[in-house]
């Protein structure tokens, strides 16, 4: 009981609601929505699987938008970032129809992540260092960005027929999960383990909330930001690396089309407010997770692709207000007003008693 | 009597955790000028902010010519009658000084705004409160102290019958102080109602009729000021019977410095900041930067800690000669600064005591030697034991504590530095009498006790002379006297400062 | 000459100039390196070209000075497109009746965002993300096609051309200058246009002020809703269609426009003129591109990144410059400082 | 550089005045558009145009800003693959009144007035559509494939391309008209369709969709372009059946991956879309400046492709 309400005062309590509601309505109205079949080679199978398989991305994706935007920034280039990243791991390994690496699939998968953190570094500078807003700074990479992995795949879908490369988001034999679930597992245990164990936490917080008293009280800010953004660039290299192991192919055009605004919504349904400071990492995965729920269900329900925003914006709309204090406030003073009105007479009498004290 | 202009009675206000105000009776009078007193977190503000809208009270009726009113908004207050000037200055910086003065009631041409009149109204506003700048130029040109003078420009303009001081002096020097008292009488003439809370005893003697002393959140009384001695109405205020205040007064003796030298900084000066300052700082030595509002002494405190770079002259600590880059530099050689804009520069608004004290520490320490939890706890409660910081937790967000106490929390952010040199931009502004003398006395005892070496910045030339071994007398941006001994005492200071001038 | 200088870069257009100045460099660039471009009717195409997006930035622009934001702008421009197009392909109804309902349709739609955002304290990123997907997604629900416009009044209206003598521009170019015109006079010379500006410096301090905030903060969504409905209707003239499709991404479009105008996402800083130039510069760029004829798809997206980057980066070290030279200068002035009142104890 | 501009008075080329053409393509979405490009620019250098090439990056805006600025430097002749059918009129009307000619490539328009282009050149879309059918109509005899569930029908479902382009609606179109038209229409059973935005990840995550909810059922997958069934033919190996073979894949384009595709028994047929429209248009167009008449539509010829020809037909293909 006591932990029941102390879960109830918690951050995570709205964003985890939201996720249980959509999860029962789910449950209700999708055929065989909670069932999980083991396949005869060990593997799990199912929609919920589907759903965690795909939102490791964005989970990770979020983890490092969350920390942007609690030093008040903002990242939309990462879209763009999973596509170099993306790119740059099918071309270092090829296309080659034999099933042969043309360099090792660790060192294109280290150049990836690489080219990644670049991207936030360069991205980190320019906020930092030039002072330049964060939207605007970020729109460079964010216009430029998939031109430059167009530019390496030449415009071509690479595909991969090299078989590892399948294993960093399909299954290791043996696994009864895929192994993408397992690296946004460790990020997310990576950055909780920072947040207990660093102050990393405090200092982006403070960052956010009011970066001149932050620079008063010794906090290096330029390095702060800097590394936040190069982190959220770090984020969406490893993207880049699931996502394109999904489809085995490095698709310039579409690998993470979009994706930095769903990493925005998820950061801002896991209650982080996009102003910055206080931030919930949590939160954000479950916000991530959220919105992969809500994809699935529509395309479980077959409601057409682009019709399947009206419902979201209507789900987003709800959730918000869910979270919302203000709205909170309202209604507990529509109750106490309606409660007052059902005993109308006996507060009247004690304002009477008060006038004439 | 008359029908009472204002009355507020029976006011409740409980925020999560703290009960504001319990109780509070409050009236006011046509024609009157009313001090509300009280240490700081007493719910002084809070009952300003009650009565205009800004929160909703929890109970209690307000009524203002025998009408009962409910503003649910300042707008609504102010359509009332109610003129306020908030304690926190609260007007746009990116808005210019004109446009502050008369946003939301603009004089118009042909329907639209006439920019002309605007400028030229305000300048005469301003005039006649002896301030004389470009209204043309952003707020954010300009000092608090000069966002405190437009701010009541503001407020005093507005035709109300109501007029809110919520310690508008606390930031001015004498001159625009009297500029202030001069205006408040004349609107007093006319019939207005003014509240007016301050901590400065004299100045509440000097202008107001009566007082109302709250406690606490609860009202202690109201009081014709003529009949109130002042260390009555301190004991009411602080609870205490009399003997006890007495004793409170009772000033240490200063502290006597070393002869070991801890900053030396020679000729420094920074381009478009300061022209050429020079100042030792011994160990153990409570110093003063003494002169008037822009004389440049915030700057030099700005330089010393490394906020700004020095662009000539040098700085030497402990001998060495050193290269401040930015604050972690000064950190580093074990400085620690308060500044003297609280809102802007000192707190974190939205983290914890907690997260507010420890933050310079964790900073010194470095990312990755976080500091325990438990630890951080046991750091912030002697914090706030020691320095009688008024909070309902340690967790509580620091935005939401009233302004002497967050100004503490700053303080004791860098008191748990361990600090060999503490620099106090203005660290008793808006500061309760009870406190005030804490802080000096605190300001003695660590140079005595911990031989720190202290930077001592007020506007109050009183507190100066009593805390201070030695002054550092500046005008225009440069040091132009150095006063030691005997010397130290406002006549001192103040033909060290007309002798700049000539 | 020195003071002249000094004048500039204190005075608060600063920012405005160095885009227009950075402007006509790139033009210059241009009419060097390619022939045609120095015909009017280029420059003037860009006008043509682009009158949705600077109707739907002006709107922007307001949300960005209260420190809001409306992502919306371009599917409720989308959504009007294809309302439009229902409604004149479907019902009887004449083309000012129309054009009325949809102008209503954003407007109303905009305001409706503003009292979700103001009333219940939420984050405008979110509600107007949410409202963007909710204009597309109803764009779908009407129709997953287009919807041709065969209307001929509107056709009419489409192709009519405004001769100027030098070259020729769209109805939708001269509505757009029209609206730059009002939207700027209504932010410098009327009550509420000021109070947009206050809310964007800090919006506790106008409500303290007595200001009403909440009011103004829904009419500015509104405001953004029109010019969103009203760039739909210069959008509808280009493409005489209604599609999902359209104007996807323009929000994004809109809002650097307006930020590389000089207006600052953090708020309270924006200037309508500016954010003009700033739809040109994005136009410029794209003429460039199409005068150049050999980028490849990649090429051009590249090429349009780094031609920004170059163009912020110049901004914002121009911008740097400023601040240092204008606190020279403010020492130098202040070598006799304006006021000095005589400290009391002096006298005695 | 003065190549780059309309060179219409400097006349470097080697028959008097050199062409040039000012060309609008929709973007780089897929290989296949990528093919299209790099056809166009091959074919206008080996007939010594000058191809003034401008990238729309998928919207039609930027597509109508290109031709107007085509106008204003003054092109000989423009060509555009349009992104949708319709808006076109105006523009194209300036283009009119410059007595500039206008070739469509690749995809319909729909104006008011068909005097606004001079030819279209392109694929058919529904005769692809009309082909998917036969072949599995053909197929499913040859094979005498049973259906999965036990049942009288196959049952199909389809990944579809962007809702609202005209290629998507055409090839649904010319599929399900086949099948009317059909003497075997009844053994089919339409079970789903769903867009897959022509994109592979679009193409996995709706066709993992489609195997949680009819699983067992499904025999035939169409897609209407490679890249969804490509996508597909993952997801259906992850759900443990045998694409190919557990369920007949056939789609549309005729990209090298289909092929590697149909040569490891994944995937069973692809009905080509033909992207290689540059020498037509180049072909065209000089015929157009040179004042001959050319018929008004234009289609590229267009093949089918079984898995059974696949590793014969790898090697040859440009795309
Ligand atoms: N928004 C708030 N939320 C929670 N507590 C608050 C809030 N505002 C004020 N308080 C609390 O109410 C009490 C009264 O604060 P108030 O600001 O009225 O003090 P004050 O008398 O004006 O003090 P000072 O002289 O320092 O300005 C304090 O304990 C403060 O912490
Ligand atoms: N009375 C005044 N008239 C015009 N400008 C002023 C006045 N007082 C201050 N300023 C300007 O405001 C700016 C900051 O003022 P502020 O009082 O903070 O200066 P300071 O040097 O830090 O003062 P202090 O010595 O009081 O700490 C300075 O640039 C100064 O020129
Ligand atoms: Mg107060
Ligand atoms: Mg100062």
């Amino acid at each position: 009981m006591d932990m029941l309400k102390k879960f109830a005062g918690s951050s995570l309590f709205l964003p985890v609601v939201a996720l249980l509601v959509l999860l029962v309505f789910n449950t209700i109205f999708v055929d065989g929505f909670l069932s999980i079949q083991l396949t005869e080679d060990g593997r799990l199978y199912g929609r919920l699987v589907d759903i965690l398989n795909r939102s490791c991305s964005l989970i990770i994706l979020a983890l490092g938008m969350t920390f942007v935007i609690a030093t008040s920034g903002i990242d939309i280039s990462v879209g763009a970032v999973v596509a170099i990243s993306a790119a740059v791991v099918c071309t270092m390994i090829g296309g080659r129809g034999d099933g042969v690496a043309q360099m090792p699939m660790a060192l294109a998968v280290l150049a990836a992540i690489g080219v990644g953190v670049l991207c936030g570094m360069w991205n980190g500078l320019l906020v930092a260092k030039f002072k330049i807003q964060a939207v605007v700074a970020t729109l460079i990479l964010m216009t430029a960005g998939r031109g430059v992995a167009q530019l390496m795949t030449e415009g071509q879908i690479i595909t991969v027929y090299y078989k590892p490369f399948e294993y960093i988001a399909g299954f290791l034999p043996g696994m009864p999960l895929p192994t993408n679930i397992f690296i946004a597992l460790a990020m997310v245990l990576l950055v909780a383990v920072l947040m207990k164990k660093t102050s990393i936490g405090l200092f982006v917080q403070s960052v956010g909330i009011n970066a001149t008293a932050a620079r008063y009280a010794g906090i290096n800010v330029t390095l702060v930001i800097f590394l936040v953004y190069a982190f959220s660039g770090l984020c969406a290299g490893v993207s880049g690396l699931i996502e394109s192991s999904l489809i085995r192919a490095a698709d310039a055009n579409n690998a993470g089309l979009n994706m930095e605004m769903d990493a925005i919504l998820a950061v801002a349904l896991g209650g982080t407010l996009l102003s910055g400071g206080k931030f919930y990492i949590g939160g954000s995965v479950i916000g991530a997770i959220t919105i992969q729920t809500l994809t699935t269900t529509m395309y479980a329900l077959g409601v057409s692709a682009d019709q399947l925003p009206v419902v979201k914006a209507i789900a987003v709309v709800i959730i918000c207000l869910i979270q919302s204090k203000k709205a909170q406030e309202m209604f507990d003073a529509w109750k106490a007003r309606r409660m007052s009105k059902q005993n109308g007479k006996k507060t009247s009498v004690d304002g009477k008693v008060a006038e004439q004290a | 009597m008359a029908q009472a202009l204002l009355e507020m009675r029976y006011i409740d206000k409980v925020f999560p955790g703290v009960k504001a105000l319990s109780n509070v009776n409050f009236t006011l009078h046509a024609g009157e000028i009313h001090s509300l007193m009280g240490e700081n977190g007493a719910g002084k503000s809070t009952l300003v902010k009650v009565l205009t809208g800004v929160y909703q009270r929890d109970g209690g009726t307000i009524v203002m010519n025998g009408k009962l009113i409910s503003p649910k908004t300042p707008k609504e207050a102010q359509e009332c009658g109610i003129s306020t000037v908030y304690q926190e200055v609260n007007l746009c910086s990116n808005l210019t000084v004109a446009e502050n003065i008369f946003i939301g009631r603009e004089p118009k041409k042909h329907g639209f705004i006439d920019w002309k009149t605007i400028n030229q109204r305000s300048e005469q506003l301003l005039a006649k409160l002896d301030v004389h700048i470009d209204v043309t130029k952003t707020l954010d040109n300009y000092s608090v102290a000069l966002q405190q003078m437009i701010a009541i420009a503001r407020a005093v303009d507005v035709d109300a019958k109501i007029l809110i001081l919520d310690e508008p002096t606390s930031s001015l020097n004498e001159e625009e102080t009297k500029h202030l008292f001069k205006i408040m009488r004349q609107l007093q003439r006319q019939g207005m109602g003014i509240v007016f809370i301050s901590h400065f005893l004299d100045q509440i003697y000097e202008i107001c009729d009566h007082v109302t002393v709250l406690r606490n959140g609860e009202l202690v009384g109201a009081y014709e000021i003529s009949k109130l001695p002042r260390l009555e109405l301190i004991a009411k205020m602080v609870g205490k019977d009399l003997s006890a205040v007495k004793d409170m007064d009772k000033f240490a003796e200063k502290s006597t410095p070393s002869e070991e030298v801890f900053l030396d900084a020679k000729d420094i000066g920074a381009v478009g900041k300061l022209r050429e300052v020079d100042v030792t700082i011994h160990k153990g030595e409570v110093i003063g930067f003494a002169g008037l509002l822009g004389s440049g002494r915030t700057e030099t405190a700005e330089l010393l800690f490394g906020i700004e770079q020095i662009h000539k002259g040098s700085i030497r600590i402990n001998g060495k000669k050193i290269n401040l880059k930015n604050p972690m530099d000064a950190m580093k050689e074990k400085i620690g600064f308060c500044p003297e804009d609280r809102k802007r520069s000192g707190i974190i608004g939205d983290l914890s005591v907690r997260e507010n004290i420890i933050l310079a520490m964790q900073a010194k320490d470095g990312i990755m030697h976080h500091i325990p939890y438990e630890e951080q706890c046991k750091i912030a409660d002697d914090c706030i034991k020691l320095l009688k910081i008024k909070v309902s937790d340690r967790e509580q967000l620091v935005k939401n504590l009233s302004g002497g106490n967050q100004q503490k929390v700053i303080i004791a952010r860098w008191l748990a530095t361990q600090p060999n040199l503490l620099i106090l931009d203005e660290p008793t502004r808006g500061i309760d009498v009870g406190t005030k003398t804490e802080i000096q006395k605190m300001a003695i005892s660590l140079a005595k006790q911990r031989g720190m070496s202290v930077v001592f910045i007020s506007s109050e030339m009183d507190e100066m002379v009593r805390t201070c071994t030695k002054l550092v007398v500046m005008r225009d941006r440069r040091k132009v006297a150095e006063l030691t001994g005997e010397d130290i005492s406002s006549d001192g200071v103040m033909k060290a400062i007309a002798g700049g001038a000539a | 000459m020195k003071n002249r200088l000094n004048q500039l870069i204190a005075s608060k257009y600063f920012s405005f100039f160095v885009t227009v100045l950075l402007f006509a460099i790139l033009y210059g660039a241009g009419i060097a390196m390619y022939k045609g471009f120095m015909r009017p009717q280029v420059f003037l195409n860009l006008f043509i070209d682009n009158a949705a997006l600077i109707i739907v930035t002006v709107g922007i622009t307001f949300t960005l000075i209260i420190a809001g934001i409306d992502l919306s702008v371009g599917a409720v421009l989308a959504l009007v497109c294809m309302v439009l197009a229902w409604l004149l392909a479907n019902t009887g109804l004449p083309v000012g009746v129309c054009v009325l309902l949809v102008m209503v349709m954003g407007t109303v739609f905009g305001a409706a965002q503003g009292y979700i955002i103001s009333k219940f304290d939420l984050q405008p990123f979110i509600i107007t993300l949410a409202g963007m997907f909710f204009c597309r997604g109803l764009t779908a629900v009407i129709s997953q096609d287009t919807i041709q416009i065969e209307n001929p009044t509107w056709v009419a209206l489409a192709s009519y051309r405004v001769d100027l003598g030098i070259g020729f521009v769209s109805i939708g170019a001269i509505v757009a200058l029209l609206t730059i015109v009002v939207a700027a006079v209504v932010l410098g010379y009327t009550k509420f246009g000021r109070t947009v500006f206050a809310i964007g410096g800090s919006e506790s301090s106008s409500a303290l002020m007595g200001l009403p905030v909440f009011r103004t903060k829904v009419m500015v969504y509104a405001i953004s809703g029109f010019c969103s409905s009203l760039g739909g209707l210069a959008y509808s003239l280009i493409m005489l269609t209604g599609y999902n499709l359209h104007g996807l991404g323009m929000e994004m479009d809109a809002i650097a426009s307006s930020v590389i105008g000089g207006t600052l996402l953090t708020g309270g800083v924006g200037f309508i003129p500016g954010a003009l130039v700033g739809v040109l510069i994005q136009g410029v760029i794209l003429t460039f591109i199409s005068f150049q004829g050999t980028l490849s798809a990649w090429w051009t997206k590249i090429v349009v990144g780094a031609l920004l980057c170059v163009f912020i980066i110049m901004q914002a070290f121009i911008t740097e410059q400023k601040s240092k030279l204008s606190s020279k200068s403010s020492m130098e002035d202040n070598n006799d400082p304006p006021i000095q009142p005589t400290p009391s104890g002096a006298e005695s | 550089g003065g190549e780059q501009s309309a060179s219409s008075g400097s006349g470097s080329g080697s028959g008097g005045k050199q062409i040039t053409m000012g060309f609008s393509q929709i973007g780089a979405e897929s290989e296949w558009r990528t093919a299209n490009t790099e056809s166009i620019k091959q074919a206008a250098k080996d007939a010594g145009i000058n191809l003034q090439f401008s990238d729309a990056q998928q919207k039609q805006e930027n597509q109508i800003k290109a031709i107007r600025s085509f106008i204003a430097q003054g092109v000989d002749i423009i060509a555009f693959v349009p992104i949708v059918e319709t808006g076109w009129d105006t523009v194209l009307k300036e283009a009119k009144d410059a007595k500039i000619p206008v070739i469509v490539v690749d995809r319909d328009v729909k104006v008011s007035d068909d005097s606004l282009y001079v030819a279209k050149i392109g694929t058919d879309s529904v005769k692809e559509g009309n082909n998917v059918f036969k072949w599995i109509d053909e197929y499913m005899a040859k094979e005498k494939k049973t259906p999965r569930d036990g049942g009288s029908q196959y049952n199909v479902v389809v990944l579809e391309g962007t809702v609202g382009s005209s290629v998507a609606i055409r090839r649904q179109e010319g599929f399900k008209d086949a099948m009317a038209k059909s003497a075997n229409a009844g053994k089919y059973n339409l079970l789903a369709s769903q867009t897959g935005e022509f994109t592979r990840q679009k193409g996995q995550e709706v066709m993992e969709s489609f195997l949680k909810s009819y699983g067992p059922k499904i025999d035939i997958l169409f897609a209407h372009n490679d890249d969804m069934a490509l996508g597909a033919i993952q997801a259906i190996e992850k759900a443990g059946l045998k694409p190919g073979k557990d369920i007949t894949i056939i789609s549309i384009d005729g990209v090298k991956g289909m092929f590697q595709a149909m040569i490891d028994g994944k995937a069973n047929c692809t009905v080509e879309c033909n992207p290689l429209q540059g020498p037509l248009l180049m072909e065209t167009a000089k015929k157009i400046l040179a004042g001959e008449k050319v018929e008004k539509l234009v289609y590229v010829d267009e093949g089918v492709f079984p898995a059974d020809v696949a590793a014969k037909t790898l090697p040859e293909r440009k795309y």
